[in-house]
């Protein structure tokens, strides 16, 4: 088939392919800081702060919540309860 | 009720360690997780028929540190749980025995005495395991510990065993000895509604306001089982009245341990069984336990034929060691007499209730127990 | 091998018994050669025990003397002195063999369209001539050996490679007639470009509705295996034994998945959909198109989060209740058996992009005539409503340029793309249908509607009132503003410029060859034209055979082609391959080479050199062993060989030699010694005797199956032995009957021709000549030149010549 | 956006004011707890009838952290006191989550008898090659050449196979993840409480404080980075093909078959001696 690089025209449907928006949390003196939701975000949503915690470590912070596609890994992957994902609720009315 | 779903009641002639099995399935006992050891096997090999016919469980487990680990689960699911072993398998059981005391899990275990140490000698009786049984487990604790001196004895005692077990949250040991366990007697067992059974405290509180090991006046807390929607924690590591982890708190430690030593210090008058023998004139008297006692009791009368004034206390309960007993004997007699299939265990305890009255030691290892005519020889030489 | 080994060794005791027959074909031959004069001059030369003239030699009488002869004289070998090989050696071989005479044990000597029909006018220089293509043939004869032909066992199974249209019928057609046939499709599903088409012409029914009916067939046949999301990774073996290695990607679902679609609705990744051509967006777990077969989702792993099984984003798998998740799927290769294979690869779009005139991809509005089909498709991505991108609006004011990518060899390719006129003429009917009052332009070249019932359909788009207008516009300008365009260009009826204002342009674009085409060449040993499609075997006779034994086009592949094209060459490739299959045997010609195991230095130039990989080296065994199945018996490996360890049989060195000594025996420096191949150059030099065009009688043609048969020392045998001119003709480049063998020819009459001029002799004296079986006149063209140069040639040169390749002289 | 306006999804699962736990950075025992929560979650188990017995080590104190009952045995006792949990009350799910030293070396022949009776317990194994708690020293799944504080000049004994163990034990569902894979780790455990009989999952774990800075891995990350490198999915090719070496951690789900749990046999037996007992009584 055509290959994509081949593909000259934004898809005519892309506006109503929307995907649910995310609602990033985070509890940020939970964090020890290993960095696995930086690093293992397939989308990078999380870089390290600047800022320190209770436990005197770098928090993540979120860079770009839109980016988030909701895969929650994040969520699973922390190792101290410190991050979870809820989808934002504007965008369920807009769906329904 | 008759068959084999019931009791037996009624009057049977049995050997010592079935005596026990019998007492434990009347205790309400409905765990036994034991590994083979003579000679306590018959214990194992007789719940394995009864067990299921009381829709209890009796598994064999991989060695005695996993029995002794499966009957405190057993019992924190809710169930009377036992183990039975001897010397070897004792040794074993102490580091769980530990944890049954930490985690106050009430639970018996038949420690049928053998000649020690090590493997020693599997079919001869001792009693080297007594100190042990006190001091086996590292740390301070309290515990219970009784001395059957008959097949009867045997059945009683474990049912006392549990009763005690279930009151006071803990393991209670039953020291018999490998005579007791392979004698054949009469023994005498009631109609259930005759057998007196105890059952754990159960918590009144709702789930919120439970604290697992908040103890009542009684110094024993209730106790919730797994399952029951408590969702409690327990730990062998030193705990606060959570039951979570506490291992940095030297006030945490002092007040749980002090605790575990009082709870059974504090109910020693109500836990301590003795029987006395001719006391009240008594001028030499016989302090013995377990098998030993029968030989005493013997040697007692046989004086008293002599024209000596003998009298025996017979240690039903080792631990708490019944203290107040032997000091009130220790201060109306001239002489006192302590015969043991060891070189001197609890007659150290003996010689600290009685002060400056003179206690005689007969030692005795291996092959047979004392004879009377043993014991009453040091009788005639001290009156 | 072995066997013929045998037969070797039985006829070397016996000596040659040659019989010669010289035919008068009527008048044909005795017009204008003495054919008794001949056959007396045979009956003086060795080893021949019988000669004589007969009229028609090819007639009952004539074979059955034949017969009676081999009987009674004892003839174990036959020489017939008539017409051209090309047409009766197949009687007179099936005469010999009647008479228990090994076919190969006969041979021909062309006096026909090579003497008589050419030297109508010279009597004298015919006869000569005549007698001097007997004594060569003769000389041939006497070192013929017998051979066997072998059979080759035929696998009964189909490899159809492509799942267009095209391979599914081949394949349906194949499995209908009983065959197990695997058809390997790469995409996730089969359908190719036919299901994304709206409309067919000219019956303007619906592409999908009767495609998916045959799609769905394939995926229930119980005769065929469908290997989608699959590539053929390598060909080994030939005709009727292929193996085949096909490596199958993983879809990572499996055939558990009931394509109920619960995962596409929670997959979070979004991306363009190949299948609409990026107009509408698919998951990246995903189904190609509903009807697609097999039904089984696929999941796209560049866009997929879970790479090498670290699973990110389980929803997919959480969503599927027939838990056919498996990101961690790993490829597996795939071996297969087959008798025949069926190439239906198909063809590609013509990428408009690279025409920045039409500036598609600049200009929204303009889309190519594929992307249209997704458009007006009901399934579409616009739901079957014409929306020009730019503003979603339905246009008012469409034009379609034709010929985008096709009929310009520089703003594309050369050949006309064959569906563009009729595929525009319907899409512009479509749209007149729903919007009647929309004004249509066709820009065109030549509207070629050229099939059955296409005229009638370009009339009713006329009627319908769509505009034709002969002249491509020149180029395409926007309006930033209104997204419209403006269309520049000349109408060359009118002779007058014109300048149109459109709301959306349609770039009828044009097919051309699969990027990967070169993939399957290399992996089937195929050659393609110079517009980069398949070569068929013979353009007339063989249109859907490969050169290569066993295999067959079906469709695109072969050249642009309408669906009722592809279906039908599919229908016949299947037949063709159907054919082999049902004999379950195929025979091939004893002409494979011989190979002599104690000259061989295992040094492989003859596999470099072998166009059907038929030859494998055994660096241990220090020797080569020839497939003879998979040989086309071209015999340039011979040719090739430097230490004589291999030859061809039926065409040794021996025999060719023994023909060159024969012409060059008398008169030598007079002569011209001819190669030519039996399938162009022989064929056209058959073909100016048939016209009867008339040349120099001094060319002495001696054959062979192909030019790269002609190995150099034959030439500088003939050299030696003071032959004037040599000339070695053969196919065109390119259309050589065996792949690419006369590519080693050239190679080496170059080598012959530094050689010459570095010994100071004249290369024109070698004359290599490209003629097809059609060329006869340009055949006696270079006959009539090599006149000149053979008179040019003094004796002198002739001398020289003799030194510089006296080695040639020895039999190796 | 950042800030935390609800509650974690499975704080309901962890006992109140327990979390933060005790673990170091990147140690992998908190993610394993997260993979335990997330499945009990998604199977919506009745905590009041899930019990979580852990042993010694790091990684026993996951039993304090989850809001079920629990139970913190004595070290390598997890196995040998579930028994008795799980046989006294068959309807209780039990749940042992412990380390490799303490299941395979001092509780090692308790872990090969259970799964031998195939009793009804599910068994989670944080194996991070070392004894973390105790300040890393060698123990039976240390790789060969690894340093530790007690094989400072590189590990010489043969490490356990632990899936090949405990399929050769009897287990009914063996799976090995590493912490990277939690996902599938969270998938096999929702699979083992859903099974009956004995089953094992080996959650491969970082240990970046004390085994990582030993081996040259000095954070989580550089391990998750290994586990990443390293690991191939083979879902159930031969369990004894998977020892566990720098270059290749072999991952998946290696045994799922059905076999009758001890606790079912023994149960039903018993039944059936009491049909027989109440028939000798009426």
């Amino acid at each position: 088939m055509i290959m994509p690089e081949r593909i000259k025209h934004e898809p005519l449907d892309s506006k109503d392919a929307k995907r649910p928006k995310a609602e990033i949390h985070l509890i940020k003196d939970q964090c020890k800081g290993c960095g696995y939701c930086i690093e293992f975000c397939p989308k990078k949503v999380f870089e390290e702060s600047t800022e320190i915690n209770a436990r005197g470590v770098h928090p993540p912070k979120v860079v770009d919540e839109d980016k988030c596609i909701l895969c929650d890994f994040c969520t699973t992957v922390c190792p101290d309860f410190a991050v979870f994902v809820v989808e934002r609720k504007d965008s369920e009315d807009k769906k329904t | 009720m008759t068959g084999k779903r019931a009791l037996l009641s009624g009057v049977h002639f049995l050997n010592g360690d079935v005596a026990c099995a019998e007492g434990a399935i009347a205790a309400g006992c409905r765990f036994f997780g034991g590994y083979p050891i003579t000679p306590a096997t018959e214990i194992a090999e007789h719940l394995s028929q009864r067990m299921p016919e009381f829709g209890g469980i009796y598994i064999q487990m991989e060695d005695e540190i996993a029995s002794m680990a499966a009957v405190i689960g057993a019992s924190y699911s809710g169930l009377k749980a036992m183990t039975a072993t001897s010397g070897p398998g004792f040794s074993l059981m102490q580091e769980n025995i530990g944890l049954a005391v930490m985690t106050e899990t009430p639970c018996v275990v038949v420690d049928i005495m053998r000649g020690g140490p090590s493997t020693g000698q599997p079919t001869l009786p001792g009693q080297q395991d007594v100190m042990q049984a006190k001091w086996g487990s590292h740390g301070d604790y309290g515990i219970v510990a009784l001395s059957p001196s008959s097949v009867q004895e045997m059945f009683d005692l474990t049912i006392e065993a549990f009763n005690l077990a279930e009151t006071y949250r803990l393991p209670v040991l039953l020291m018999g000895d490998e005579i007791v366990a392979h004698m054949w007697e009469k023994v005498v067992i009631p109609a259930p509604d005759k057998i007196k059974t105890v059952n754990r405290k159960k918590p009144t509180v709702s789930r919120d306001e439970y604290l697992p090991f908040k103890p009542d006046e009684d110094l024993v807390p209730p106790m919730a089982c797994f399952g029951e929607g408590y969702r409690f924690h327990a730990t062998g590591l030193t705990h606060d009245e959570h039951g979570f982890p506490k291992t940095s708190s030297s006030e945490v430690q002092a007040k749980l341990v002090r605790r575990l030593c009082e709870k059974i210090g504090g109910n020693a008058d109500k836990i301590i069984r003795v029987e006395e023998v001719m006391l009240d004139d008594a001028e030499v008297v016989v302090v013995a336990y377990g098998i030993v006692a029968r030989a005493a009791l013997s040697a007692v009368r046989k004086a008293r034929a002599a024209g000596i004034n003998a009298g025996l206390l017979r240690l039903v309960t080792l631990w708490p060691f019944p203290e107040k007993h032997v000091a009130k004997v220790a201060r109306k007699v001239k002489a006192i007499v302590v015969p043991e299939m060891n070189c001197g265990q609890l007659v150290r305890e003996v010689e600290r209730a009685a002060k400056e009255t003179p206690v005689y030691f007969i030692s005795k290892l291996g092959e047979d127990p004392h004879t009377p005519m043993e014991i009453l020889e040091v009788i005639r030489r001290n009156c | 091998m072995t066997e013929k080994k045998e037969l070797e060794a039985s006829s070397v005791e016996e000596e040659p018994r040659i019989g010669v027959y010289v035919c008068h074909c009527g008048l044909n031959i005795a017009g204008s050669v003495d054919c008794e004069a001949v056959a007396k001059f045979a009956a003086t030369l060795p080893h021949v025990v019988l000669a004589q003239d007969n009229r028609y030699t090819c007639s009952d009488q004539g074979q059955e003397g034949i017969k009676k002869d081999i009987k009674e004289r004892k003839l174990n070998r036959v020489v017939v002195a008539s017409c051209s090989p090309r047409l009766h050696e197949p009687t007179f071989r099936k005469a010999c063999e009647d008479a228990g005479l090994n076919k190969y044990l006969f041979e021909m000597a062309n006096i026909r369209e090579h003497c008589s029909w050419v030297h109508l006018y010279d009597r004298a220089s015919g006869t000569e001539k005549a007698k001097d293509l007997v004594k060569m043939a003769v000389a041939k004869a006497a070192l013929l050996e017998p051979a066997e032909e072998i059979e080759v066992p035929i696998n009964r199974k189909a490899l159809v490679i492509g799942g267009g249209v095209a391979g599914i019928q081949a394949a349906l057609d194949l499995a209908d007639t009983g065959y197990k046939v695997y058809l390997v499709e790469k995409e996730p599903s089969i359908g190719g470009m036919m299901a994304r088409i709206d409309k067919t012409f000219p019956t303007m029914d619906c592409s999908i509705c009767i495609l998916a009916p045959k799609m769905s067939d394939v995926g229930h046949h119980p005769n065929i295996e469908l290997l989608a999301n699959s590539e053929v990774a390598e060909v080994k073996g030939h005709i009727g034994n292929f193996t085949a290695k096909v490596l199958r990607k993983p879809r990572y679902v499996t055939k558990d998945c009931s394509a109920c679609g619960e995962c596409i609705k929670v997959c979070p990744i979004v991306a363009p959909n190949e299948f609409d051509v990026g107009l509408a967006t698919r998951h990246a777990i995903y189904t190609p198109f509903a009807q697609a077969v097999p039904a089984t989702y696929i999941i796209d792993m560049n866009l997929c989060l879970n790479k090498e099984g670290v699973v990110v984003c389980d929803k997919c798998m959480k969503a599927c209740e027939r838990n056919a998740i498996k990101y961690e799927a790993k490829p597996e290769t795939v071996e297969l058996e087959v008798g025949t294979i069926v190439v239906a690869t198909g063809a590609d779009v013509f990428d408009p992009s690279v025409l920045p005139n039409y500036g598609y991809g600049k200009f929204m509005n303009v889309i190519t005539s594929l992307e249209f089909e997704r458009l007006i498709n009901a399934g579409g991505p616009s739901h079957g409503h014409l929306l020009r991108p730019s503003d979603m609006q339905i246009p008012k004011r469409v034009t379609f340029i034709q010929c985008v990518g096709s009929r310009s060899d520089k703003n594309g390719k050369l050949y006309c793309s064959n569906v563009c006129c009729m595929n525009t003429i319907k899409d512009s009917l479509l749209i007149k249908e729903h919007w009647p009052d929309t004004e249509i332009y066709v820009f065109y070249v030549d509207i070629r509607a050229y099939g059955k019932g296409f005229e009638d359909l370009y009339q009713r788009a006329r009627k319908a009132g769509v505009k034709f207008i002969r002249g491509l516009p020149a180029e395409i300008k926007e309006d930033k503003r209104t997204r419209n365009l403006w269309l520049f260009g000349e109408n060359t009826l009118q002779n007058e410029l014109y300048k149109v204002n459109v709301d959306m342009a349609i770039l009828s674009v044009g097919l051309e060859a699969r990027k990967d085409s070169e993939v399957i060449q290399r992996l089937l040993t195929l050659s393609r034209n110079q517009d980069g499609f398949f070569l068929e075997a013979h353009p007339k006779l063989r249109p859907v055979d490969a050169a290569t034994g066993g295999i067959f086009f079906a469709g695109c592949a072969e050249g642009p082609k309408d669906i009722k094209d592809s279906v039908t060459q599919a229908s016949a490739a299947a037949a063709r391959a159907g054919i082999l299959m049902a004999k379950g045997k195929v025979t091939v010609e004893a002409i494979t080479p011989i190979t002599f195991s104690d000259k061989c230095t295992a040094c492989g130039l003859c596999t470099k050199v072998c166009p059907y990989n038929a030859i494998t080296l055994n660096k241990d065994l220090k020797r080569v062993s020839i497939i003879e199945a998979a040989c086309g018996g071209c015999g340039t490996c011979a040719a090739e060989c430097p230490f004589g360890a291999l030859t061809q049989s039926h065409f040794t060195d021996k025999q060719i030699l023994a023909q060159v000594d024969a012409v060059t025996e008398c008169d030598a420096d007079k002569k011209v010694v001819a190669f030519c191949c039996n399938w162009c150059s022989y064929a056209g030099a058959d073909f100016a005797g048939v016209s009867r065009m008339q040349y120099p009688p001094n060319v002495r043609i001696i054959r062979t199956m192909c030019s790269g048969r002609v190995s150099p020392k034959f030439v500088e045998r003939a050299f030696a032995r003071g032959a004037a001119a040599v000339m070695v003709t053969g196919c065109h480049l390119g259309d050589c009957h065996y792949i690419n063998a006369n590519y080693q020819t050239q190679k080496r009459v170059e080598k012959l021709w530094k050689k010459m001029e570095q010994n100071g002799l004249r290369k024109d004296r070698l004359q290599l000549l490209w003629a097809s079986a059609a060329e006869g006149e340009k055949f006696a063209n270079k006959a009539r030149e090599m006149k000149g140069i053979v008179e040019s040639v003094t004796s002198e040169e002739i001398e020289k010549a003799r030194k510089v390749f006296e080695k040639a002289l020895k039999n190796d | 956006m950042t800030q935390q306006t609800l509650e974690h999804p499975y704080s309901k699962y962890l006992r109140q004011g327990m979390i933060p736990h005790i673990w170091c950075p990147g140690c992998g025992n908190g993610v394993v707890l997260n993979a335990f929560v997330h499945a009990v979650d998604e199977l919506q188990l009745d905590l009041d009838k899930l019990v979580v017995v852990s042993g010694i080590g790091c990684i026993g104190r996951i039993a304090g952290y989850t809001n079920t009952d629990s139970f913190h045995t004595t070290h390598g006792r997890a196995l040998a006191f579930a028994s008795g949990v799980k046989l006294a009350n068959p309807e209780l799910e039990v749940v042992v989550v412990s380390g490799d030293g303490d299941l395979f070396a001092i509780g090692g022949n308790h872990f090969i008898h259970a799964a031998r009776r195939n009793m009804g317990i599910k068994v989670i194994c944080a194996n991070n090659f070392n004894y973390g708690m105790t300040g890393g020293q060698q123990g039976p799944t240390t790789p060969l050449d690894s340093v530790t504080t007690t094989s400072p000049y590189g590990n010489i004994e043969h490490p356990f196979n632990l899936v090949h163990l405990a399929a050769a034990s009897g287990a009914v569902y063996v799976a090995r993840w590493t912490t990277l894979h939690v996902r599938r780790l969270t998938q096999s455990i929702k699979k083992a409480l859903q099974k009956k009989g004995f089953c094992f999952i080996e959650a491969i774990s970082a240990c970046p404080e004390i085994y990582g800075r030993y081996n040259n891995m000095r954070s989580g990350l550089e391990i998750m980075e290994w586990f990443k490198r390293a690991s191939v999915v083979e879902s159930f090719s031969d369990p004894a093909k998977a020892e566990i070496t720098p270059d290749r951690i072999a991952v998946g789900e290696f045994v799922d078959v059905e076999k009758l749990s001890y606790e079912k046999l023994l149960h039903e037996k018993i039944s059936k001696i009491n049909e027989k007992a109440m028939e000798q009584v009426g």
